[in-house]
């Protein structure tokens, strides 16, 4: 029944049906665009290196950044998919991307650990394992610096909080009154460790923010409404006061840690993968909740489903109609220099043989 | 002989040390329960239990660091970096403790350990997860760096490695784990390869092929195009160990084909071959009937795209045509 | 009168007047030997590098140290001569380090950052702040390993806490329980930078330990009844428990950050380094103890001081006696392997030139 | 022309960016209100107040992301290291972050930042805080290096590295801050000098001597020798940017001397003078009379020893003798 506090906060109290059902629809996309990659990934020839797949925590991203303003900014790990598309990307250069042909987001130099739209205030996509955090915290200081009254929100996992500069990342975060919000995206595991096995904490992960004086929060992912109601308060309190956050977002994945994960089955039981999509997912429930409310039925719910699909397969067509980078590519967005073309760039030798 | 994979033969080099010397303790990221993110270590936690073959959380920095003051006590850490690019969060305790703390204490500790773990590109995995870092860990004084190519050499290789009372970084390949050769039955006796000892890998007079790790593979297949398609005979050298170098092989080499192609999957500026090129030219310069030329990845972060990345890299294709190009 | 409850705990009651004289010994020969090192370091010719003074903190080292068994083994940072003469290292190995002589105890090689006795269980001396932290980790894990009823005190500064690689430390000594006493030595000021200005927290710096479930506790330095009362729990919870602990010892330094600091009387005021010396200095404040316990006088305190003094010029004059290293020794001590010449030494190129 | 210390020389330029661009911010730990460990910033803080210039805590992989995350937005940090030595913690942020995110974001990102401080030894400070990593960094495509000897020269590569748009890693030297040296008025305009340009330092016909940083001091030193005790006349080109790279200055000098030596304070495995010497045996093979030669830090950690650290660097004695022994 707290699900109808979250409901009825002022951040959820104003959304219109219209807004619901985009924020519905927008998970729904991101599921199927992950489904259809998948599909894709496992035909030969098509994508390489790694696939994370975020199927089953969608309402985090999704939620949290539904709540983006023009000033706020956000970054994320590998698992960056659901960023993309959350931040406005499309699932054309996304696609294209993975399949790793030039018309990717990132010409197809970074695969599905790298999806960028700056212009959309997405920083990525990053691969070192809480790499990223003090990137968030950088942006969130940039922010600040520039007069903007905004804030950046920084994904991590829960196999994250344990890198050295996570810490270190908290600790300017509080003393400098920076405008982050790390968001703690608790899946359960790392790769095949439990949180259990990777963290010693008092309470939560989250509450680690004490150590730092910082304010946190503990949110249960499959309610988006309660995402955004707690997401929506540590945003202003950094927009506004310039402080941290830290949140905690219980959430699950179900596949493997990437599909590359031949143990996915082996670290967590059947059973437990099946009571979280059958009772927790956040898509089911959010259309539970809006069935409820009235605003979406069986047909529009078809239809979402069916648009998404349909959005999908073009992305994938898309793809494959597109040329991969030349060899000559490679060796271009080093420098921006020397892709600009500048005086700088004509001075000495930038690239060796 | 039977044959393994590099796999099944580090594992068994690994499984052996294990049993040789109670001290010796596998840790790192998914080593135990999971197997191995690239299950190398499969079988070992079941065999071997919870003491010997130790989970850690994501903390490189933190548990190489432990591994290395475990060493100054006697422990006999063999660390797995899931990937060698993690490096780069644990550099401080590489190469400032690792390799500095017997020399600031005048001798008085050492570091018998070893870190371990996959360094390559050509898996579509990026330009933070393909770093090639055997010349940027030569360079510390103090630290030892191998790289076999074969799954005889890893076996060999890793043995020699735990028993090393020094660090030794040891770099392996994920495109080789699944690569089958012809390693000795234990039954034959203890298989131990040492450090610093390069080995031809195919005789040849016309040409010398220096390199290391996967590149081998690589310079083996375009010596089989030089020899039939174009009637060249290249010699391919396998550096195996980086450091302790094996110079005397090397300079050998030269003085038999007088013409050296240097293929090091690294970036151009720098790497082994850099080095390896300044030696040939220091020591064997009138030996040396052209200059020396690499084959080295094209001079960019990893790029991800499966359509070009193989293109990035040194591959037969690029080695035969810098052959030809000197010719 | 806090300071009489620790006088009767346990470890202090135990104490003979012969041992607590020799701690209030220990305490003025590192003095004195630092005294002397910084009259001889200003001295042109003598000694380079850097000379980071311990001078009003001598109760910490001595304190934690004096509780030391035959598997308790210690680690600290670069400011580091009291705890290798609270290990048990003479002065004479000691200055002629300073010295950078061959008869120093690290040859010359490592000079006043780098003292080091593996035979008494010290473990130097490390110059990158908090890069000793996870050695600290690795030594107690060693212990415990090996099947050692042991514990590893690592010693840190207030500044460094706010190093990755301490926090990850942290984190792995309380999930695997690990028998580590992180001892931070808070002297108030990294550098020039107050403990105000380097980290936010909340209570105190040992209480960022609750983030990983971990024992902390805050000691007064001034008093080394305290500091042994207090870290005596906390090795007695690692030997037994395999459990880590964070100490924060309040303490002082009365020079600047090293000799080279220019600064030291301007982010400091006189009062507050005057204060210190006047009411906390811990050899003061022992003395005084001792008198009034009756175990100490003028003329013992005078012998005592007089003795360290004649201790610390025998070592100045065998440091200045001893030869430096010769060119050759640059290169020895680079491995065990070469310096031992054994076959592996021979097989291949170890050196480059 | 007025002279300047290479501390005063540095500041200026800094001031002077300070002035020009407001999104210019220098970070580091004691910038501030300490006025720098090594009081190249001194005064600054009281100049331009809190906002743009920023003591940070002992936390260098934080606040060096900090800064590259802040310039990704348009900010331009300048980010001081204490010591270029304690780049091992923060070795992620420089190496994936830095010189990656453009690349990894088909060129979307760019990373305008500038990290600076000193990289050398001979100040018997030890292995930890001794490290020289030009060749280290020059080596990740990405980056840029650059390392002024003289203090005209670090004034006009500082500007010229913050003006840059990519990173630009800049690599000073303690026993310089206090060297003079004539710097142009202000007065006089905009001194910028551009990165990638080499400049001979002393002509001369028979030996090239080729060096950056406070080697090149030792090399004018040891052309002074040559010159008045042996009659050899040596030419001296200082690189001063590591990468981007002077090639053509290089074989110029080589294709007017036909002898080089290589002063590099790098370990010798490894280094920028490698990298140098593959080169010119590379593309100017016929050009040379005899093997190229190096002087490098003779290979061993950095030792304290106030009596033996400058044996185990190069200096001005050990460059006339490995001259001497060449011709
Ligand atoms: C520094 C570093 N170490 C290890 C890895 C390999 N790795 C990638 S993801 C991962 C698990 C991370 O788990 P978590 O933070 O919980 O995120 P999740 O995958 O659950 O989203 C590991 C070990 C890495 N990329 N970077
Ligand atoms: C990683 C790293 N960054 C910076 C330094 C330079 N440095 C040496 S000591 C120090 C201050 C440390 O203060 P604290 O930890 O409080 O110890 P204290 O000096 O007070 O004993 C700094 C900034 C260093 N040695 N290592
Ligand atoms: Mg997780
Ligand atoms: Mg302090």
């Amino acid at each position: 029944m707290s699900a109808l506090d979250f409901a009825s906060s002022q951040i959820n109290h104003s959304l219109t049906a219209e807004k619901k059902i985009e924020l519905y629809s927008l998970m729904v996309r991101i599921r199927r665009f992950e489904q259809v990659a998948l599909a894709n990934y496992q035909k030969p020839g098509r994508m390489g290196g790694f696939l994370h797949l975020y199927i089953g925590q969608e309402s985090v991203a999704v939620g949290t950044l539904s709540l983006r303003g023009e000033n706020d900014h956000n970054i994320t790990a590998y698992r960056c998919h659901a960023h993309a598309l959350a931040s406005g990307m499309n699932m054309n250069e996304c696609m294209a991307e993975l399949y790793g042909k030039a018309t990717g987001c990132s010409k197809g130099k970074g695969g599905s650990m790298h999806f960028f739209a700056p212009d959309k205030n997405y920083w990525g996509g990053h691969g070192i394992v809480a790499g990223q955090t003090p990137l968030g915290l950088g942006l969130a200081y940039g922010v600040k610096y520039l007069g903007k009254e905004g804030c950046c929100l920084c994904f991590l996992g829960d196999g994250a909080v344990n890198q050295g500069a996570f810490h270190e990342s908290l600790n300017i975060a509080s003393l400098f009154g920076i405008p982050v919000i790390y968001v703690i995206e608790n899946n359960g595991y790392s790769m095949g460790t439990s949180q259990k096995r990777s963290s010693a904490y008092t309470g939560c992960l989250a509450q680690r923010a004490e150590a730092y004086d910082i304010e946190w929060d503990v949110i249960d992912g499959s309610d988006i409404y309660e995402v955004r109601a707690k997401t929506h308060i540590a945003m202003e309190r950094a927009r506004k006061q310039h402080k941290p956050t830290v949140l905690e977002i219980e959430t699950y994945r179900y596949y493997g840690h990437s599909v590359a994960d031949a143990n996915a089955q082996k670290y967590r039981t059947p059973e437990e993968i099946e009571n979280y999509k059958k009772n927790h997912d956040p898509l089911a429930v959010f259309r539970r909740r809006l069935t409820e409310e009235g605003i979406l039925n069986d047909a529009l719910a078809d239809e979402i489903g069916k648009a998404a699909n349909a959005e999908a397969a073009e992305a994938v067509k898309f793809a494959e109609d597109s040329p991969p980078p030349s060899i000559a590519d490679i060796a271009t967005d080093v420098y921006w220099e020397t892709d600009n073309n500048t005086e700088a760039s004509k001075i000495g030798h930038h690239f060796f043989a | 002989m039977r044959t393994l994979t590099y796999r099944e033969a580090l594992r068994e080099g690994l499984d052996e040390e294990l049993a040789r010397d109670s001290n010796v303790v596998i840790m790192g990221e998914e080593v135990a329960q999971y197997n191995g993110a690239y299950k190398v270590t499969q079988g070992l936690w079941e065999k071997w239990g919870d003491k010997r073959i130790v989970d850690t959380p994501i903390s490189e920095a933190g548990f190489i660091g432990m591994g290395i003051g475990a060493s100054m006590l006697g422990v006999r850490p063999v660390m797995e970096l899931m990937f060698w690019s993690f490096h780069s969060v644990a550099f401080d305790q590489l190469v400032n403790n690792a390799a500095c703390v017997r020399y600031m204490s005048g001798g008085l500790c050492n570091c018998p350990i070893v870190v371990r773990g996959p360094a390559n590109g050509g898996t579509n995995v990026g330009a933070t997860h393909s770093h090639i870092p055997e010349g940027l860990f030569a360079a510390f004084p103090g630290l030892k760096v191998c790289s076999p190519a074969t799954p005889a050499d890893a076996k060999g290789l890793i043995k020699a490695a735990i028993r090393d009372n020094d660090p030794v970084y040891f770099m392996e390949n994920t495109l080789l784990y699944g690569m089958t050769g012809e390693v000795p039955d234990p039954a034959e006796g203890d298989f131990v390869i040492p450090l610093g000892k390069a080995e031809v890998k195919r005789e040849g007079t016309d040409i010398s092929l220096i390199a290391h790790g996967r590149s081998v593979i690589h310079c083996l297949e375009a010596a089989e195009t030089l020899q039939n398609d174009h009637g060249i005979s290249a010699e391919v050298l396998d550096l195996r160990s980086i450091r302790p170098l094996d110079v005397d092989a090397i300079l050998a080499t030269v003085a038999k084909t007088h013409r050296v192609v240097l293929v090091d999957e690294s970036k151009p500026f720098g790497g082994v071959s850099a080095m390896v090129s300044h030696l040939i030219q220091e020591h064997a310069f009138d030996e040396l009937d052209g200059p020396i030329k690499r084959v080295c990845t094209i001079d960019a972060p990893a790029i991800y795209s499966p359509h070009v990345e193989n293109d990035q890299l040194p591959n037969p294709k690029r080695i035969v045509e810098k052959v030809l190009s000197m010719i």
